[in-house]
């Protein structure tokens, strides 16, 4: 059993189905949506067992798989995952079912083409999760831009072109940098071996230019704060379940990439330059926030907000060098990290369900503006209740998942410096303001137009999928004790490690 | 053998330059054109002749051999390409070619 | 007069004459005239190569470039009915260009090469008798993969050079034997089923065209 | 023992209730619906009574427990559990019984509403938020059931989500609300810093911090740099900040008002009796941190004051007669924050108590005279009312005379002892609180007593229009009404008469053992130095002679001299109002426009957050940030625009390219050498 390479099989498994989705062809678009659900279901499946089994002993990296790739550059097809991994894993796969539930009837032109590029999706960012190979990694995190590129250039709105060119040169721009870090890490040390790396004692120097190659390709995918604009972009154009994998887990691997890379590999550097990033969390936080708020598109607006909450990641993953090092709080700095990576699932649920509420009315007046619409809560009462939900998860309202990830950071970061605490509790108010201030303008009030006003009721398909999200939304803000259970060891170790300077 | 080797290679380089000079001469004849580059061939193909036989390795001479090879396919897909060209403008004129151009 | 001034003296002759027939090549006025003159600075360089024991190439050269390549040249020049005026405008305004250009290269090439070139003998002639021998057992040992390849090349020129210069008239009426041996008794004729031909009454005046809707 | 199934049973019951009204509501219809959240709520109520007798009658232990582990990180864990003692119980009792009054009332009130079911799901489903809050037995948890409360708040705010007033009310409530939760939420941070440096590991548990909070002496923490703070005082204040919020302190006090655009049973159940309230019970139960920060008490007790007399007086300019009672809470929910900056904890909670009485029986019977008027508030056009809806108008009597503390009625008991626990207060700010209360009762009597009879007696100043109907959309005329107002149904009149019973008699054996009997035992903590009900439990003999005493007393004059005041004013001489209030017009402006707090509200943090939010984005975010990525597209453009121009297609340009190339690059050979 633990010979399987149930990893392997996790990235393969899906990217296989794109291939028989695609043999399903444009005139069975049924086949290729039941196969496309068939197999999107089995990922899942596959995803679980493997929770399974990591959660009967959480620790370390597990299942791992080493395979020769090319032995010339020594560099291997190296799999493993901690329980990071396996939350961030979990969550692609469930997403994924509930794209492809959310694009059954919406996309109706090359179907077998669409469900296969979000099947591509899945197996590629599920393998940029299990990676531990930094050339693996780079190669995964340079392919999901591929079938992400087709999603919003073949079935994006008006100006997809425009859109998709920004996000792919902007993206690719900062992986050059990646890159050249990862060459120079071979140079150096001789491998690409992640963990090898993590041990690899670069002087000072290096780490700083390490760093920032980093920074600069991670802060772009997450994306921070001067380097953001092509979320918003992007998500206007993109179709909703481009949207929901864009928002829920491509800018996770962002930050996924940022707790693998400069915090474990170049802790010194990041350690110095720690400070950099949280002013850009902060100011990610409020200024977005002022920024959302005066969005006049639906899609806009959420991605703002998913900036701002991405800081939160970004701003609890760097106090960690502050409250481990120089406060010398491991505990303090294991909630900081912990809080971050929740932060990364809740917001994967919470912004995915955004994206496919947005999807919903677009299917029904096809714009994004919220102008056009208003008074849904008696236009569509059940979907209004979704709204106000997620809209709450948002604002990072206990019993929602929102708010679990908020709280932790928030606590620690009281004690890395009670400044930093105070302006990212401020999230509080700003984020809302701008959810609440469009929850006002679209659920409340009466509706603009007879269009608006006519517009039919949740369809069980969509029922369903908003459901799905719903009670994970619930279930994690409720009892987000098992997601802790489960990333409890790898975060410590995570913490543990990076308490040892490689510079002596 | 008593001629000694700079001769062919002063004499190569002279007919390597006569045929520069022939390309900004003749630029317009893609005919002549052709032929000019044929003659650095030549003036190429020397050098490697008197390189082989003063360093007494055939290596060179079998280059030369494989460069006239490719030289007369080159020359033969040249020509056709002239006389497609002919047949499709009416001119081989290279000033009147610029369908390449911003 | 010995056999290496003998020797000398042949070396000076062939290439004065190789590279007064190339400067014709680039200077005459008529097309033909510079495939011509090509033809001779071949022979000559082939005499060079010759004086260089390399008597496979110098013969190849012969045979391959005068024999076939410059006769091709010749009949393309002859064959296209070129006017040659517009081609020769600006001829005189290049020329002190081009000389430039030549000079300084040739300056350079030889700065380059030095003059410390210029005393290095030759050896005994590792061929010892036959070039030929000594060239073939290179060619079909080291250079076998290659020298195949090369032969591919040659086809795929031959190949393509006739494929681009062939003209196919699609409007000449000619006869296509194999589709007529191939053909079946079904096909040879096609009844064809239409409907009676009935007088119609004379159209209405077409309306005003409509407005195009905005 | 209390069991911990039946805490579960009690919390959750109201839970399951807005469960099966709010998602099964269509399959149970509207009866169903009503009959589920009202049993839900009573299962609740009857728990808690059970609860109650247990602790206080039964010797059961305090209770505190987790049932589940919410967060573990290394070795920091909080729980999600509960913590019983004599405040939780009598918190529990009084959210219960008031929330039970409230959805019994809305049969009555919401009877033709279309949102019946949504709304009962809703109050349901506030109770169990609130009780989630009163029940914490850690920070986290409270701060849970606090933003609970402030999300059914904001629903039920907008519940009539078609009026435009209204979803800028909700919006403004949660938003105001949420400034002062961004205060908590730090406060509960700072606590957490403080278990943490102080060395009783991270732990947010109620238990450990109050048994330490002794520790916490001369603790500094340094935000601003060469300044250290009393850590003490930074987690009071930061904490109270969120108290602010909740309890419609000023400045975080806007929102109340406002808040009145909802349902009338809200006005009752949430901004009156239980939500607002929650700020009172947060700080009563930190009562051990409160102790170690006198500054913190100080800042307590001036808010508190302030708060008191000044909302009040904006009571007496307004007309609409739900927003005078909202200001009247306003003003009683700074007395109870005085009775906690006074270190009067237990006064503070007994007027809580008090006064979810006697002000959700004013609310409900304000609901009772806006459904008679046909869903009019504008107490202009009232009048004369006392014959026809006689049950409604006994019952508000009694609750304003509560109110007003009128000896022998509720509170009385409650206010007297806060007026007096500020007078023999010591701390900084004292004296200024001592004055604010005191006036503040001749303010509340004015506008109480002008609130009755503007809306009970003198002539009808509405007129009945028979054929009128109210019809979609149509704006309904104020003062005409279709028929005559006529008294409520059963549903509506009976919780009245069931709060107006509290409301009237439950001062007399309530204040003994609250106030002096410390019957509060562990759960409030009171430094003997700031003990102020000590002192005055010294002169105490009991519930009759205070009330025999009280006849003499500066309160009750003022009362009295309210009462006079009003009576003249608005009983007898009605054209004095509107010449007192000529002569005073520009203290008539500051109290009408409420002290341009909504203006400044509304202008400079809503408007100016707009504009801010513009500037940022079409200016930072359009302009600078993504200016220099489309810049730098655009100059990539520009510059191949130029360099195109070098490929002219002319062969010999290149071949010319090529070879000048080769010049150069043989040139260079020369020049540097080969090597």
């Amino acid at each position: 059993m633990m010979d399987w390479p149930i990893l392997s099989w996790l990235i393969w498994l899906p990217c296989a189905g794109a291939i028989v989705v695609l043999l399903a062809g444009n005139a069975r678009p049924r086949l290729a949506r039941w196969l496309s659900l068939l197999f999107s279901v089995a990922t899942f499946g596959l995803s679980l067992v493997m929770l399974a089994v990591y959660w009967v002993a959480p620790s370390g990296f597990q299942m791992q798989e080493n395979l020769h790739w090319i032995p010339g550059i020594n560099t291997s097809y190296h799999l493993g995952v901690d329980g990071i991994s396996v939350a961030l894993v979990v969550l692609t796969a469930v997403i994924h079912i509930l794209v492809v539930g959310g694009a059954w009837q919406v996309i109706k032109v090359k179907v077998h083409q669409y469900m296969a590029a979000v099947l591509v999706l899945d197996g590629l960012l599920i393998g940029v999760f299990c990676a531990m190979d930094a050339l693996l990694f780079y190669l995964f995190f340079e392919a999901i831009l591929i079938p992400m590129f087709f999603l919003i250039g073949v079935w994006g709105g008006e100006r997809r072109v425009y859109a998709t060119l920004k996000f792919f040169i902007y993206t690719f721009f900062g992986s050059i940098f990646f890159l050249i870090g990862i060459l120079y890490m071979y140079h150096r040390a001789g491998t690409f071996d992640l963990q090898t790396l993590q041990n690899f004692p670069f002087t000072f120097k290096e780490q700083t230019w390490l760093f920032f190659s980093f920074v600069i390709a991670f802060a772009i995918k997450t994306p921070m704060v001067p380097v953001h604009t092509w979320l918003p972009d992007a998500h206007v154009e993109a179709p909703t379940g481009g949207s929901v994998i864009l928002a829920a887990i491509m800018l996770k691997v962002g930050t996924y990439g940022f707790l693998r890379f400069p915090l474990l590999i170049t802790p010194d550097a990041s350690q110095h330059f720690a400070w950099l990033i949280i002013v850009l969390s902060l100011i990610a936080i409020i200024y977005i926030g002022y920024v959302a708020m005066v969005q006049p598109d639906m899609k806009k607006l959420v991605a703002y907000s998913s900036i701002a909450h991405m800081g939160f990641v970004t701003l609890g993953l760097f106090i960690v060098y502050m409250l481990a090092r120089q406060l010398n709080d491991p505990g303090m700095a294991q909630l900081g990290v912990q809080g971050a990576v929740v932060q990364m699932v809740s917001h994967g649920f919470v912004s995915g369900a955004l994206f496919t509420c947005i999807g919903v009315m677009y299917d029904r007046l096809h714009t994004h503006e919220i102008s056009v619409f208003g008074g849904l809560a008696k236009v569509m009462p059940w979907f209004g209740a979704f709204w106000i939900l997620f809209a709450m998860a948002n604002t990072g309202l206990p019993g929602t998942s929102g708010f679990v990830g908020e709280f932790m950071v928030i606590m620690s970061a009281f004690k890395a410096s009670p400044w930093i605490a105070l302006f990212a509790a401020y999230s509080l108010i700003i984020s809302a303001g701008y959810t609440l201030y469009l929850v006002r303008r679209i659920i409340w009030g009466t509706a603009p137009t007879p269009k608006a006003a006519a517009m039919p009721h949740l369809n069980a398909r969509e029922g369903w999928v908003l459901t799905g999200f719903a009670l994970a939304v619930l279930a994690i803000g409720v009892y987000p004790w098992p997601l802790m259970h489960l990333m409890d060891s790898s975060v410590a170790q995570i913490v543990t490690h990076l308490m040892t300077s490689k510079i002596g | 053998m008593s001629i000694p080797e700079s001769w062919y290679i002063v004499f190569a380089t002279v007919l390597f330059c006569i045929s520069i000079a022939g390309i900004f001469i003749n630029r317009k004849n893609v005919i002549v054109l052709l032929m000019c580059i044929e003659l650095m061939l030549l003036a190429v193909n020397t050098n490697f002749v008197a390189f082989s036989r003063f360093l007494g390795n055939p290596g060179g001479q079998v280059f030369v051999f494989f460069i006239l090879t490719v030289a007369a396919a080159e020359s033969a897909i040249g020509l056709a390409i002239v006389v497609l060209m002919f047949r499709n403008r009416r001119t081989i004129n290279v000033g009147e070619l610029d369908s390449l151009r911003y | 007069m010995n056999h290496a001034t003998l020797q000398m003296a042949c070396f000076v002759v062939f290439a004065a004459v190789a590279l007064g027939a190339a400067l014709t090549v680039v200077l005459a006025k008529n097309t033909v005239h510079s495939v011509l003159s090509l033809v001779l600075t071949f022979f000559s360089v082939a005499c060079l190569w010759l004086l260089a024991q390399a008597e496979f190439l110098g013969l190849a050269l012969v045979v391959v470039y005068v024999g076939a390549v410059m006769v091709l040249f010749l009949f393309v020049v002859m064959m296209l009915d070129i006017d040659l005026e517009p081609m020769r405008e600006g001829f005189i305004r290049y020329l002190p260009v081009g000389i430039a250009a030549a000079v300084i290269m040739l300056v350079e090439m030889l700065g380059i090469i030095g003059i410390k070139a210029f005393d290095i003998q030759a050896g005994p002639n590792p061929a010892g008798e036959s070039n030929i021998e000594w060239l073939g057992e290179a060619l079909f040992t080291h250079f076998l993969l290659p020298f195949e390849i090369a032969a591919l090349i040659l086809t795929v020129g031959l190949v393509a050079a006739v494929a681009l210069a062939l003209r196919v008239r699609t409007f000449s009426k000619h006869q296509n034997a194999a589709a007529q041996s191939a053909v079946r008794a079904g096909e040879r004729i096609r009844l064809v089923k239409m409907a009676a031909v009935v007088a119609v009454a004379p159209a209405p005046a077409p309306e005003p065209a409509k407005e195009p809707q905005a | 023992m209390i069991s911990q199934n039946l805490l579960i049973v009690l919390t959750a019951a109201p839970l399951v209730g807005a469960l099966i009204a709010g998602l099964l509501r269509n399959r149970i219809g509207r009866a169903g619906a009503a009959a589920v959240a009202i049993a839900s709520v009573a299962l609740s109520f009857f728990a808690s009574c059970v609860v109650f007798y247990q602790l206080v009658w039964g010797g059961a232990p305090v209770f505190n427990a987790n049932v589940y582990t919410w967060l573990e990180v290394g070795k920091f864990s909080i729980g999600i559990g509960f913590l019983v003692d004599r405040l939780t119980a009598l918190m529990l009792v009084t959210v219960t019984f008031v929330s039970l009054m409230v959805h019994i009332y809305t049969i009555g009130y919401m009877r033709e509403d279309p949102g019946f079911q949504r709304f009962f799901a809703y109050i349901a489903l506030f109770t169990f938020s609130m009780l989630i809050l009163v029940i914490a037995n850690n920070f986290l948890q409270l701060f849970v059931g606090w933003e609970l409360v402030g999300l059914v708040s904001y629903l039920l705010i907008g519940f009539w989500f078609h009026k435009r007033k209204a979803n800028f009310a909700a919006l403004k409530a949660f938003i105001v609300n949420r400034v002062g939760d961004f205060g908590f939420i730090l406060g509960i941070a700072a606590v957490l810093y403080a278990t943490n440096q102080l060395g009783y590991g991270p732990t947010l548990d109620y238990a450990p911090v109050f048994a330490h909070a002794n520790a916490l002496a001369g603790q500094t923490i340094t935000v601003v740099s060469g300044h250290p703070w009393s850590l003490a005082t930074v987690i009071c204040i930061l904490l109270f900040i969120g108290a602010v919020g909740k309890s419609a302190q000023a400045p975080l006090h806007v929102w109340l008002p406002d808040s009145m655009e909802g349902p009338t049973p809200i006005s009752a159940l949430i901004h009156a009796a239980t939500m607002v309230t929650a700020g009172i019970f947060m700080v009563a139960r930190m009562s051990p941190l409160y102790e170690m920060s006198p500054t913190a008490l100080s800042v307590v007790l001036i808010v508190g004051a302030t708060t008191a007399f000044f909302m009040g007086l904006i009571g007496v300019v307004h007309n609409d007669i739900k927003k005078v009672i909202a200001y009247s809470t306003l003003s009683q929910l700074g007395y109870m924050v005085v009775a906690l900056g006074a270190s009067a904890y237990a006064a503070g909670i007994f007027h809580l108590m008090t006064h979810a009485f006697f002000k959700a029986l004013l609310f409900l019977c304000s609901g009772s005279v806006i459904m008679a008027m046909h869903h009019g508030q504008d107490m202009r056009f009232m009048g004369g009312l006392r014959k026809r809806m006689p049950i409604t108008y006994l019952t508000m009597w009694a609750g304003s005379l509560a109110l007003c503390a009128m000896p022998g009625f509720s509170g009385f008991f409650s206010k007297d002892q806060i007026i007096e626990a500020a007078g023999a207060s010591h701390i900084w700010g004292a004296t200024y609180a001592y004055w604010c209360v005191l006036l503040g009762v001749f303010v509340t009597a004015l506008y109480s007593f002008r609130l009755l009879y503007m809306t009970f007696h003198g002539k009808p100043r509405w007129k009945v229009v028979p054929g009128l109907h109210e019809e979609e959309g149509a704006i309904p005329q104020p003062g005409v009404l279709p028929h005559e107002p006529k008294e409520s149904p059963l549903v509506v009149t009976i919780p009245l008469i069931l709060l107006a019973i509290p409301s009237v008699i439950i001062g007399w054996f309530t204040v003994r053992p609250l106030l002096y009997g410390d019957w509060f035992k562990s759960s409030i903590k009171v430094l003997p130095g700031h003990d102020v009900l000590a002192g005055m439990g010294a002169e105490f003999h009991g519930a009759l002679p205070m009330f025999w005493h009280s006849f003499y007393s500066a309160p009750f004059l003022l009362a009295l001299a309210g009462f006079a005041v009003a009576t003249y004013v608005y009983q007898f001489n009605p054209r004095v109002a509107g010449k007192v209030a000529r002569a005073l017009l520009p203290l008539y402006k500051l109290l009408n426009r409420k002290y341009y707090a909504d203006y400044l509200q509304y202008n400079l943090f809503a408007w100016g957050g707009i504009r801010l939010g513009r500037w940022f984005w079409k200016g930072t975010d359009m302009g600078v940030f993504d200016g220099a990525v489309n810049g730098a597209a655009f100059v990539t453009e520009r510059g191949s625009r130029v360099f195109r121009r070098l490929q002219t297609g002319f062969l010999y340009h290149y071949a010319f390219a090529m070879i000048i190339g080769l010049i150069l690059l043989l040139g260079g050979l020369w020049y540097w050498g080969l090597t």
